[in-house]
């Protein structure tokens, strides 16, 4: 079986998850990597959405975070507030998901403006939930597509707080979470140096070379010592993914909604 | 936040209530404890306190709750939200507003493309699942069609803000903007230190919208109302503001469920009208009545990239058609 | 008709509820006055009990603040930091009734401790909600029995602001609602003079003589320039207070809670 | 608050996992960035995260849950107070402990008669309707059994610092105590200036109980939980807590509600215990099983008066009992 790299992406995001993890799930990729680990690997997992429906187990993805299915299959919901203050800031999560028009190599994101604040050259939607996400969940996962534009050496804008601009504000902070620990792109999997925090390079995804990402980052990237060959995603993962994806085309009349 | 307490005063004398009309005769908002030192008297005790909700007309209700440079909230996450009352106040022409959502939405695309807003506070604004909001964005980066300024949080920082408005509390403490470039370009963000544990704590002041509009399911007769689903700010929102408004679904006999107490109910004393509007959350959604519309948030990218062709569709789907 | 000096009190402090009263109920005396207003001159009237529940309509006098006939009867019932959060600190309760041990002349009020704090003489219960309801309900009225070991010069404690140790305190902190603005006790009604907020009788109940009232109350009592004869209980108030007492014991199985 | 940390951890290889029994086999505390700056380091990795709830025995809860020297609370505002609870922990002989309850009622004068406690938190300490607690006046006024701190607040303090502890907040902030004597005789009420409007706020630190323990209607069989009624402060109290245990009346299959989605709901993954005892809140009452037993508060108070008939009522009636 072939397969897209935003299937690549999905199904390494998904493999991250555990049985026991509690995700605060965004919109897209991050809802089609929580609901593929769900269908898969990890029936127990917990998926909670920001609109404040907790558990919820949706037969097909939202194409918002507000979507009907998701309150109609959830455990409860609650109110919005609530939300924020018991469950993302009381520290019940495990995992948030985030991403953004820019990263750089220490995980933190920017979601808010290209440009400067005052005058953008583009306005991006802004923070959402993602600041608070970023300090509160237990650990974050970056998922974000390759580019030079994506991957840079500086964000413009710090929306959301990753290891720090230099790797060392976030323990200089004393923030007791642990921040980025997995960024998934389309061509690799990385994760934070043990010392540095430097984001590094610990696994290709198939037919997806150094050079390349080399030349999709925006700043000198590092190899981890050992650098494997993400697994190819199993017939299973696809086969459920492309269900999902069926399902939900079908249900909002459109393509997929986590493409 | 806001101009217009001289303005929600005049209207004072206005008021019509259910079930009794003419008795009580005004609209006043209550007494905010929480508005040391600079807050309002406590009001004599002359004139009763709390009144009932009043059915309204929707275009009646707008006029009279809705003023020039009011801060108005028009709230609902991604679930019920008010577009009627939004097209409303587009076709009666308000303009001046300090708009404040969490998720500004298409119903603010709108409202910021007609300009009715020379302020935004906000802390997502993206069309859901879609991408860019396209007026919010022209508004922003090139002023058109009026300059719009904007006041931006996140998620957490508005929902504790709306929590610290209902509460009577002058600013929200939380835990939040740890590390974020936010606090730098909004003066509106301060930090504290907690007086036991001396960690640093963010601090937004309450939100306390001059008006507040959310669509609901159901008002009984007695003008309480039912929020069900994805029940989002609403009830905060609500409680926060000076005025409030309701659009909603239905009217039936009675909101109150023996077997479901816990209940999101509004009560008729927090609400100063209520307008039935049947599908007045129309392209968003009314958990039980209606599913969301998500081909027209798709279609509205298109619509809303180019000026002509918002102006067009505003021309034909909210001035052409008849205030509900 | 005769009536019985709690009879007496509980009409006068009924009579002082209005229709638009939105009223933050206490168990006993309080409780009998809310509902009997309820059942006749003030039939739209709001009841709210500490323990969440909202717009309340009891057929009986609950015997403690969590009666299930109270959540049974309620428009809808929230949680107890709700309560306290968006309710009445959030200030939508327009009357506030209180009571305790003590009470001085400007009607601030103990129900801490008798004697001092570290060792006292009699530990009563403590504040429970009243110390906020003092100062976030738009008024507060005061019910208790009249006697000079109860009506002070001094309070032992000072749990629930009335106006202040001299009157002037609760206006210098810029406290914006008004306060404790009626007492009724089984002598006399009695309401704050508009200068010097100290509590002086405005009207004597049937059959009282205010050398009754100079005997029980603990500092030299003002008597306002007119002093009235309190009515007397109506005969259509006495038999709704007694039905309503009659049902309570019979539902209680017991003596009227309200007594 | 508390001294069991540790003690706590040594039962971290106990857990035994509801449908995976052995397999988690852990009970550890979540994790609480709110204990900054002295807060506990984050989990590492290798452990999972959250685990569900265990369904056990009653007695086999509490002698896991509760260790000498905990804060404790047993919440349930007049409705739903875990009486069973407290009886085990009396016949277990626990002692030291912190009791934390708004109203500390007839189980916590029990369990201080009994010698349990060493401190109580509280905003009102009476028999509701009847009068006094005497066990608690005893130990306050004559140090009997053995001395008693205590702590006091308010109710809304008290409200406000366990929804503080649920949010993971170091504090509770609102507008409350102003003009009491209490914060002269409570150095844990402080005073922090507003930073918008410099208004003065009350301050009281977040509660974290060591162990919170509630009564509840109904478990599904994943171990979720659903409170009905009058739902107090049981959701925060747990949510506040390092430890949960909560007793139910029954287990159902499912406790999610398709039309009623806002219901009071705590999820398998914020409790470690459940134990199953029906009648488990009596004389206090559960909504839709059975009522408060009002004789017997009236009852209590001629029992408590008197040590020896207090202690011989104990004897009775939670010595002889057997363990549900």
């Amino acid at each position: 079986m072939s397969w897209s790299a935003s299937e690549m992406m999905t199904v390494a995001a998904a493999r991250a998850l555990a049985d026991d993890d509690v995700c605060f799930v965004g919109i897209g990729l991050p809802s089609a990597a929580c609901n593929l680990a769900r269908l898969t690997h990890a029936p127990r997992i917990t998926l909670v959405y920001e609109s404040g429906t907790l558990a919820t187990k949706p037969t097909v993805l939202p194409l918002s975070i507000g979507d009907g299915e998701l309150c109609e299959t959830a455990l409860t919901t609650v109110s919005v507030p609530e939300m924020f203050q018991y469950w993302l800031q009381g520290g019940r999560i495990t995992v948030g998901f985030l991403g953004g028009a820019q990263v750089d190599r220490y995980g933190n994101l920017n979601s808010t403006v290209i440009g400067p604040y005052g005058a953008p050259k583009v306005r991006l939607p802004g923070s959402g939930g993602a600041t608070e996400i970023a300090t509160a969940c237990r650990r974050t996962f970056i998922v974000m597509r390759h580019s030079p534009r994506a991957f840079v050496a500086e964000v413009d804008f710090l929306t959301s707080l990753g290891h720090g601009r230099t790797g060392r504000e976030r323990r200089a902070m004393g923030i007791q979470t642990e921040g980025p620990v997995l960024l998934v792109s389309d061509l690799c999997t990385m994760r934070p140096h043990p010392e540095t925090r430097e984001f590094e390079v610990t696994s290709l995804h198939p037919g997806t070379t150094r050079e390349q990402v080399v030349a999709q980052t925006g700043w000198p990237v590092q190899f981890a010592a050992v650098v494997e060959e993400t697994p190819a995603p199993t017939a299973t993962e696809l086969e459920t993914l492309r269900d999902l994806n069926a399902r939900t085309a079908a249900a909002h009349g459109q393509a997929s909604a986590a493409e | 936040m806001g101009t217009s307490r001289a303005a929600g005063r005049s209207l004072a004398r206005r008021r019509v209530r259910l079930s009794h009309i003419d008795v009580d005769n005004r609209l006043t908002p209550p007494i905010r404890p929480g508005t040391f030192p600079r807050g309002v008297p406590a009001r004599s005790r002359a004139v009763p306190p709390f009144a009932m909700s009043a059915f309204l007309p929707l275009a009646d209700a707008i006029a009279r709750l809705v003023r020039p440079g009011d801060a108005v909230a028009l709230e609902g996450f991604t679930h019920l939200i008010p577009f009627a009352a939004g097209h409303e106040i587009i076709r009666q022409g308000v303009t001046g507003l300090t708009l404040i959502r969490m998720t500004p939405d298409l119903v603010y695309d709108q409202m910021i493309g007609c300009g009715c807003a020379t302020k935004l506070v906000f802390s997502w604004g993206g069309n859901p699942g879609v991408g860019s909001l396209h007026r919010l964005r022209d508004a922003v980066e090139h002023q058109w069609p009026r300059p719009l300024e904007i006041e931006e949080h996140s998620h957490s920082a508005m929902a504790h803000a709306y929590a610290a408005g209902a509460a009577g509390m002058p600013s929200a403490f939380f835990r939040g903007y740890r590390g974020s470039d936010l606090p730098a370009v909004n003066p509106r963000i301060a930090f504290i230190d907690d007086p036991f544990t001396g960690e640093p704590l963010a601090v937004v002041p309450a939100l306390r919208p001059d008006v507040t509009i959310v669509h609901a399911q159901k008002a009984d007769r007695d003008g309480n109302v039912l929020v069900e689903g994805i029940v989002g700010v609403q009830k905060e929102a609500v409680l926060a503001a000076r005025r409030a408004l309701v659009t909603v679904e239905e009217v039936v006999d009675t909101v109150a469920k023996p077997g479901g107490q816990n209940a999101v109910v509004l009560p008729s004393w927090t609400i100063d009208a209520i307008a039935v509007v049947p599908g007045g959350a129309r392209p968003s959604y009314a958990h039980g009545y209606y599913a969301r519309d998500n081909a027209f948030y798709v279609a509205w990218d298109a619509i809303a990239r180019d000026r002509d062709r918002f102006r067009a569709w505003i021309d034909a789907n909210v001035h052409a058609a008849v205030a509900r």
